[in-house]
């Protein structure tokens, strides 16, 4: 049920201003306030703040769903007895404009292990009372491999609603009901509108762009890991990283969390969950001092197995929009995109592995 | 008082309530110098507790990190005079951590008339008196130290 | 370059070393490589988008560049300064490494879109360095670059810090320190963090609040930087490594200032000059003690 | 889950009076983990610490906290009662509401609420305290005494006539001290050679003293009951086996120009030279520095190098290829009697304190003299063998001016304290100067005369009533020599009026200060000192003989200005306390001492940098095949003071200290933050 629409950016900017002014949270990509710096998802005031094409945001819509921390109850000890008071998950709405269609993709990746064996109110309450509005990416950059993981620079997946730059304004696809809500809400900024042909050719433009960073097979990938878990290529896979899970902590999809209980005086304290990551060798230490992952190499393979193996066999989804995130970001220089292409390449029985030098 | 005021955005009302001061003493001088104290009577604020250590080399800056995020809205660090240390020179290393570490929260803005340092001998409760009274004047002044309370949200206020 | 290659090659061949550790030409940029071969040590380079610090492969928790044996590494001023430091601190012996020094006239601030250092370009931390030729290394090769241009944009910028007050002052750091979310990468990257458990992983009691929020943050910052108090080796690999953008190279160049004009220290590649914290001169300063 | 028992004692009033106790008692018990809490008058005597044997029993406690007056008044009592209750009593800790709060609070509310949140804090600590044992160690039944001067030797002898071996360091050629070169001793004029050779050849003699004169202390580890001291035993250029002390040496050498130690200058002696004929050992020693061998050997001259007393050696026992040598002793106690040296009033001054006295001529006028150059041309066995010569020209002075407190409670010249002696001796030198000039006058400025003790007054009343010294109350504000005289000008503060006085020889009793070096020994032996280097007692009226680190004793003169008598008196009580130290086969310890996580350890030893005791060795962890997987910091428990700076400086927290380890300094401070 996709409607199509049209909005153009002077509309687009009311729109803004008049969410804002109604008291919606309107979040956007946006340099941080009165400086230079990275953009990030974060709150602003209005449309001029938001940089609504470009390069992916330094870091992900992740943590509008998951914050890096967040208090899951409160305790107060009485003598011989504890009162818990949790922490609410009833948010007030907000709506996110100028997603990159690849982050909304990957809170829809996420939703399938949210709802898994436990249902996690917190995150459902945050998208529940989130509106997703993105806008189709012109290609990315050099690290960029949404393509190859099945995904694509105006892939429309956890999208409310998709828009599509074209002269003047933007092609718009209502892409749920989520998405229907909206546009009602805003009906008179939208017009009326078709099959677009200046979107058609801004979105084949960006998928070419994207595709030519890397072409792989995402089942080959998922089989060689699958039947490679001591595969010679993971030794010195891990020399040049330095295990610090920077790749994790900006991922869009990387979602571990710790659960630590935060003590506010000898009685009171709260539980809280923080972002954690499978990168570091605390995540596997055992109380003994024993660790299974004993070295970086294994924790790379994990993250790789997760990623690619692991989570498409139970959720039937890769757990990696190809935002090349942790590409950009690690000081170590290791690079998923070429781990991806190496792997799409070897054979299927053991053969020669390098060492760290690509 | 109005400086004090006006230079810490961090500290909200001044004089809003009773500053509460956690200090960080070491056995043999300044734990001895305070019970003279208390054994001539010299009356003094009641708004620190103190903490009794063996030395002051024994106190680690975490301590105040850890006493303001339980609340202090200041701090005091007392040991023996240089050259009086009971362990040879545990308060001539504490010396060179608190020089180091006090001009880190001082750059991280934390206001230093909120942490006092000072050698009180055993056989100074006067002086410890003094250091009581001076160090609850100027933290009461300063107000409590909400900024460094309000560093931690409340329970699921944003995300 | 040549030069590098060729040593790394003789080092390799005559069975001085197991493995050269020093820079190569990557997809993105340049990339540590761990060159065991003379083909690999062909690949070496050095150039001002070199900005890694190698040093923090020698750590000796890195157990698997450990296992390649003895290892050569490329060091510009900065990273022999943290190399000192881990000799220093019993972490490696200096018999145990070859130390490759190229001589240096500043890095990038961003080495993927920059190539050529100018004025606009450097890294904050380099106008004014005076480990540009390293000391106490093995080897030194390459020419001496022209020194880096301008004057370091980071002492200018703690100086206006420090007129600020202290609420202004804190406010500017929550501002920054509340964007860290705690992933360690600064931690991780740092030569001199080789403790087997950082305080900060210490959950019994937990000094440091694990939690990614300003409190948390603040306390680990701020032990952070007086832990690395007069053995930080300023080579600013930890504001590189951060994904939050936090400008620690303000807070690491500040505590070097102090601990140079209260204690007369300066971070130097020289594994023998003490350390100013663990010791200290009855004489010292003490203004601020009552 | 703890069970703690809470005591809150009213102290009779002394408590009650502003803190409400039953509320303090009553917040308690809302606590978690606080099963007992009560109130009563007063908990340390005998019903109350009954009661808390009782409570231990009844409710098996796991942890008391007394809630009572100072840790420093009764810690060890309810440690005790606690002990006695069944518990280890390292879980018992008492907070401190008399002292810390009732004490120094009007307000009963504001006293009542600190009183709560103070037992709060230990209560939470105590939680988390752990049982420790006394820590035991071995005692080496042997002492170190460094000094043999008059109380070295006292000292010395005590020690192994009480049955223990003694190593005696001396660092001059002999045995001795100061006492060797005085003429007679205050008050009763015996002779001080005569009363001290015998006790030198004692030591000598005495199977349990070993002696290394010409001997230094060049470093000491370890602490009390077990000390290794390494000793440098400084090169005579003699093999102390062959020598038979003929003295034939001495005679040969040609270069006997050279100003006598011993005789404070106005003697000579050879470039090898036994310092004097009683001296212990009996053994010459080279001066290198004047030595015509070494001076001409260190110019680089091959040939010719002087060899006259090798040539007459007749034993063979000259060495000039002999270098210090070093002997490590373990001792399990040390006495430190290292003595005094006069204050120098040159303008050159190694303390930037001190001044000189340029208005006396900065020790540059021939005739004025100190006390100790004094005794030696009093001393039958000095360069004048007794008669009173002046330096300069060798004639008999017919006027002699004493001045006394030079340097001495002066803070302007950078001394304030009274060096004790000088009022005694320079009453004694007026006496002595009269006995050998009968028509000589003496003439004495002093501040005033302070003679305490016994017989001390009669003393000087003596050289006043019967040798006629003549006393001038008043300081003396400029000498200068003047043809064949010192015009010495001062000031009569009783009457009122300039005095002049044309002196022969000028005598300045000036200020007794520690030797050279003190503070370096004090550093090896941890001890503290004070400003002007005196080595700190431990307690001034208490622990007079203890310094502030166990098994290291003090005395005589390097503790402050002392006479023989008192000496004599701290060197027995030295012994005393170190025969009584030394009776132990074993010495109990506080266990509070660090202890290694060797798991954490990185082995970046910052503890070790920081410790003062040396208290850190590096311990190598191997696999089982014998490969090094890392080298970590141990913590030596006999010699840890438990200090705990290691601790902090520790960056991993893998160093903890017992009894106030992190746990429980945490949970203290989380109990502050209780509301």
């Amino acid at each position: 049920m996709t409607r199509e629409m049209h909005i153009s950016e002077p509309d687009l900017r009311v729109l803004a201003e008049d969410l804002v002014r109604g008291g919606t949270r309107l979040i956007g990509p946006a340099r941080p306030p009165g400086k230079d710096g990275a953009v990030v998802y974060r709150e602003v005031k209005g449309l001029d703040e938001i940089v609504l094409v470009g390069d992916p945001p330094a870091r992900s819509l992740k943590e509008f769903f998951l914050p890096p921390t967040e208090v899951l109850f409160t305790y107060r000890q009485k003598q011989g007895d504890v009162e818990l008071a949790p922490a609410p998950h009833v948010f007030p709405p907000q709506v996110v404009l100028g997603a990159r269609p690849c982050d909304a993709a990957a809170v829809s990746v996420v939703d399938k292990v949210m709802d898994w064996d436990y249902h996690d109110e917190l995150w459902f309450g945050r998208r529940q009372a989130t509106t997703i509005v993105s806008v189709a990416c012109s290609g990315g950059d050099a690290s960029c491999f949404c393509t190859a993981v099945g995904l694509a620079p105006d892939v429309a997946k956890g999208s409310d609603v998709l828009l599509v730059p074209v002269e003047g304004g933007f092609h718009a696809e209502i892409l749920t009901e989520k998405g229907e809500v909206f546009v009602a809400a805003h009906a008179t900024r939208f017009a009326a509108g078709g099959r677009s042909e200046a979107a058609m050719a801004y979105r084949a433009a960006a998928r070419g762009k994207a595709e030519a960073n890397l072409r792989t097979d995402p089942a080959k990938i998922r089989a060689f890991l699958e039947s490679s878990f001591e595969h010679p290529i993971w030794e010195g896979i891990a020399l040049r990283c330095h295990g610090c899970g920077a790749c994790a902590f900006v991922c869009p999809t990387c979602h571990c969390f710790d659960i630590v209980d935060e003590a506010e005086s000898v009685a009171t304290g709260a539980r809280r969950r923080n972002w954690d990551t499978c990168q570091t060798a605390k995540f596997t230490l055992h109380g003994s001092g024993h660790n299974p992952r004993k070295g970086q190499d294994c924790r790379i393979r994990q993250r790789l197995m997760h990623k690619f193996a692991i989570y498409p066999g139970r959720f039937q989804e890769i757990l990696c929009t190809g935002c090349g995130r942790c590409v950009r970001i690690c000081p170590g220089g290791m690079d998923l995109l070429e781990m991806l292409d190496r792997i799409g390449r070897e054979p299927a029985a053991p053969g020669e592995a390098g060492r760290g030098a690509p | 008082m109005s400086e004090a005021a006006s230079t810490s955005t961090e500290t909200g009302q001044a004089g809003a309530i009773e500053p509460r001061i956690v200090a960080f003493v070491c056995n043999w001088c300044t734990y001895t110098g305070a019970d003279l104290a208390g054994t001539s009577r010299i009356q003094m604020a009641p708004n620190v507790r103190v903490i009794r250590l063996p030395c002051t080399g024994r106190i680690d800056p975490v301590f105040i990190i850890k006493a303001f995020e339980r609340g202090a809205d200041g701090v005091i660090v007392s040991g023996c005079h240089p050259g009086d240390c009971h362990y040879l020179a545990g308060n001539y290393h504490a010396r060179r951590r608190f020089t180091v570490f006090r001009e880190i929260m001082s750059f991280l803005g934390i206001d230093q008339r909120r942490i006092t340092f000072s050698w009180v001998s055993a056989s100074e409760g006067r002086k410890w008196g003094d250091v009581v009274n001076e160090a609850v004047a100027r933290v009461r002044a300063l107000g409590p130290f909400v900024g460094y309370r309000s560093l931690v949200e409340k329970p699921n206020a944003g995300a | 370059m040549q030069e590098l290659r060729e040593l790394a090659k003789k080092l390799l061949l005559e069975g001085t070393v197991k493995v050269v550790i020093g820079y190569a030409e990557g997809r993105r940029g340049v990339l540590p490589i761990f060159a065991v071969t003379p083909g690999e040590a062909g690949r070496l380079i050095f150039d001002p988008r070199c900005v890694q610090n190698l040093a923090t492969y020698l750590s000796p928790r890195r157990e698997q560049v450990v296992a390649l044996g003895r290892p050569a590494v490329v060091v510009k001023g900065c990273d022999a300064r943290a190399v000192a430091g881990m000799i220093r601190e019993s972490q490696r012996s200096r018999d145990d490494l070859v130390l490759i020094g190229v001589r240096c006239g500043g890095v990038l601030a961003d080495p993927v879109s920059a190539v050529e250092v100018s004025e606009a370009t450097v890294a904050a931390r380099c106008p004014g360095c005076d480990a540009r030729v390293p000391k106490h290394v093995d080897h030194l090769v390459g020419p001496l670059p022209p020194a880096p241009p301008g004057t370091s944009a980071l002492d200018a910028r703690i100086a206006e810090l420090e007129a600020l007050s202290p609420g202004e002052r804190f406010a500017f750091w929550r501002s920054e320190l509340e964007k860290c979310v705690r992933c360690n990468a600064c931690r991780e990257i740092c030569p001199m963090c080789f403790c087997v458990r950082c305080v900060a992983d210490k959950a019994q009691p937990q000094w440091i609040e694990s939690s990614p929020h300003a409190r948390g943050n603040f306390a680990w910052h701020m032990t952070r930087a007086l832990h690395q108090a007069g053995r930080c080796a300023v080579c600013g690999e930890c504001e590189r490594a951060c994904p939050a953008g936090i400008p620690l190279n303000l807070l690491n160049r500040k505590i070097a200032r102090v601990v140079a004009e209260r204690f007369g220290y300066s971070a130097s590649g020289d594994p023998e000059s003490p350390a100013p914290i663990g010791t200290y001169r009855p004489e010292d300063g003490e203004e601020f003690i009552l | 889950m703890a069970r703690i028992g809470v005591f809150v004692c009213h102290c009779g009033e002394n408590i009650a009076r502003t803190v409400d106790t039953a509320r303090v008692a009553a917040a308690m018990r809302d606590l978690p983990g606080v099963v007992y809490a009560a109130d009563y008058n007063y908990m340390c005597s005998s019903p109350g610490q009954a009661m808390i044997r009782q409570v231990i029993a009844e409710q098996g406690l796991s942890g008391v906290v007394v809630a009572a007056c100072s840790p420093h008044m009764h810690e060890k009592t309810f440690r005790g009662a606690a002990a006695g209750g069944g518990i280890n009593p390292f879980l018992c800790e008492m907070a401190n509401i008399r002292e810390q709060c009732s004490w120094i609070h009007q307000d009963r509310e504001q006293a009542t609420g600190k009183a709560i949140d103070i037992t709060r804090m230990i209560v939470e600590k105590v939680k988390r305290n752990a049982p420790l044992s006394t820590i035991r160690i071995p005692v080496v039944r042997r002492a170190l005494v460094i000094g043999g001067g008059i109380a070295g030797i006292q000292a010395a002898l005590d020690i192994a006539d009480g049955g223990r071996e003694v190593v005696l360091v001396e660092k001059d050629p002999s045995i001795g001290g100061r006492m060797s070169q005085l003429s007679e001793t205050f008050p009763t004029l015996d002779c001080s050679q005569c009363i001290l050779t015998p006790r030198m050849v004692e030591v000598s003699q005495h199977p349990r003293i070993r002696l290394y004169a010409y001997s230094e202390v060049e470093s000491v580890e370890g602490c009390i009951g077990d000390f290794k001291v390494k000793i440098r035993r400084k090169a005579r250029a003699i093999d102390e086996s062959r020598c038979n002390g003929c003295g034939a040496c001495q005679e040969a050498c040609p270069n006997k120009r050279i100003a006598s130690e011993f005789n404070q200058g106005l003697g000579k002696r050879a470039a090898i030279y036994v310092p004097f004929p009683q001296a212990v050992p009996n053994l010459p020693v080279i001066d290198r520095e004047k030595c015509s061998y070494f001076r001409g050997k260190a110019r680089g001259s091959k040939k010719d190098l002087c060899g006259k007393c090798v040539a007459v050696c007749g034993p063979q026992a000259i060495r000039f290829d002999q270098e210090d040598s070093f002997v490590t002793e373990n001792v399990g106690a040390i006495v430190v009697a290292t003595g005094y040296r006069l204050y120098d009033i040159g303008k050159e001054q190694d303390d930037k304190r001190l001044k000189g006295y340029g208005e006396y001529g900065y020790g540059t006028i021939p005739d004025v003299i100190d006390g100790l150059q004094f005794e030696r041309l009093a001393s039958a066995s000095g360069p004048t063998s007794g008669a009173i010569r002046r330096p300069s020209d060798g004639k008999e002075p017919k006027t002699v001016v004493f001045l006394q407190c030079i340097g001495s409670r002066d803070p302007a010249k950078g001394i304030e304290y009274c060096s004790k002696i000088c009022c005694m001796y320079v009453a004694k030198h007026a006496m002595l100067y009269r006995h050998k000039v009968h028509d000589g006058q003496a003439v004495v400025f002093y501040m005033d005369i302070r003679a305490g003790g016994k017989g001390y007054d009669e003393f000087v009343r003596r050289a006043i009533e019967e040798d006629g010294a003549r006393y001038v109350r008043g300081r003396v504000s400029r000498m200068y020599r003047d043809g064949e005289i010192i015009k010495v000008l001062g000031y009569d503060t009783l009457n009122g009026s300039p005095v002049t006085i044309d002196a022969d020889l000028v005598v300045l009793a000036t200020a007794m200060r520690p030797q050279p070096g003190i503070e370096g020994l004090a550093q090896k032996l941890s001890v503290s000192y004070d400003k002007h280097g005196f080595i700190n007692e431990a307690h001034p009226k208490l622990r007079p003989v203890e310094t502030n680190t166990a098994g290291v004793y003090v005395a005589g003169a390097c503790q402050a200005p002392r006479d023989i008598p008192d000496s004599v008196a701290m060197a027995s009580a030295a012994a005393a306390k170190v025969l009584g130290l030394l009776s132990n086969e074993e010495l109990e310890r506080e266990p509070t001492i660090a202890v290694v996580n060797a798991d954490l350890c990185a082995g970046c030893f910052h503890c070790e940098r920081v410790c003062g005791y040396g208290a850190i060795s590096h311990r190598e962890i191997r696999d089982r095949s014998g490969s090094l997987i890392k080298v970590v910091a141990e913590v030596n428990p006999g010699v840890c003071w438990g200090c705990g700076t290691c601790q902090a400086a520790c960056p991993s927290k893998s160093i903890e200290l017992a009894g106030f380890t992190d746990d429980q300094i945490y949970a203290a401070i989380n109990a502050f933050a209780d509301l």
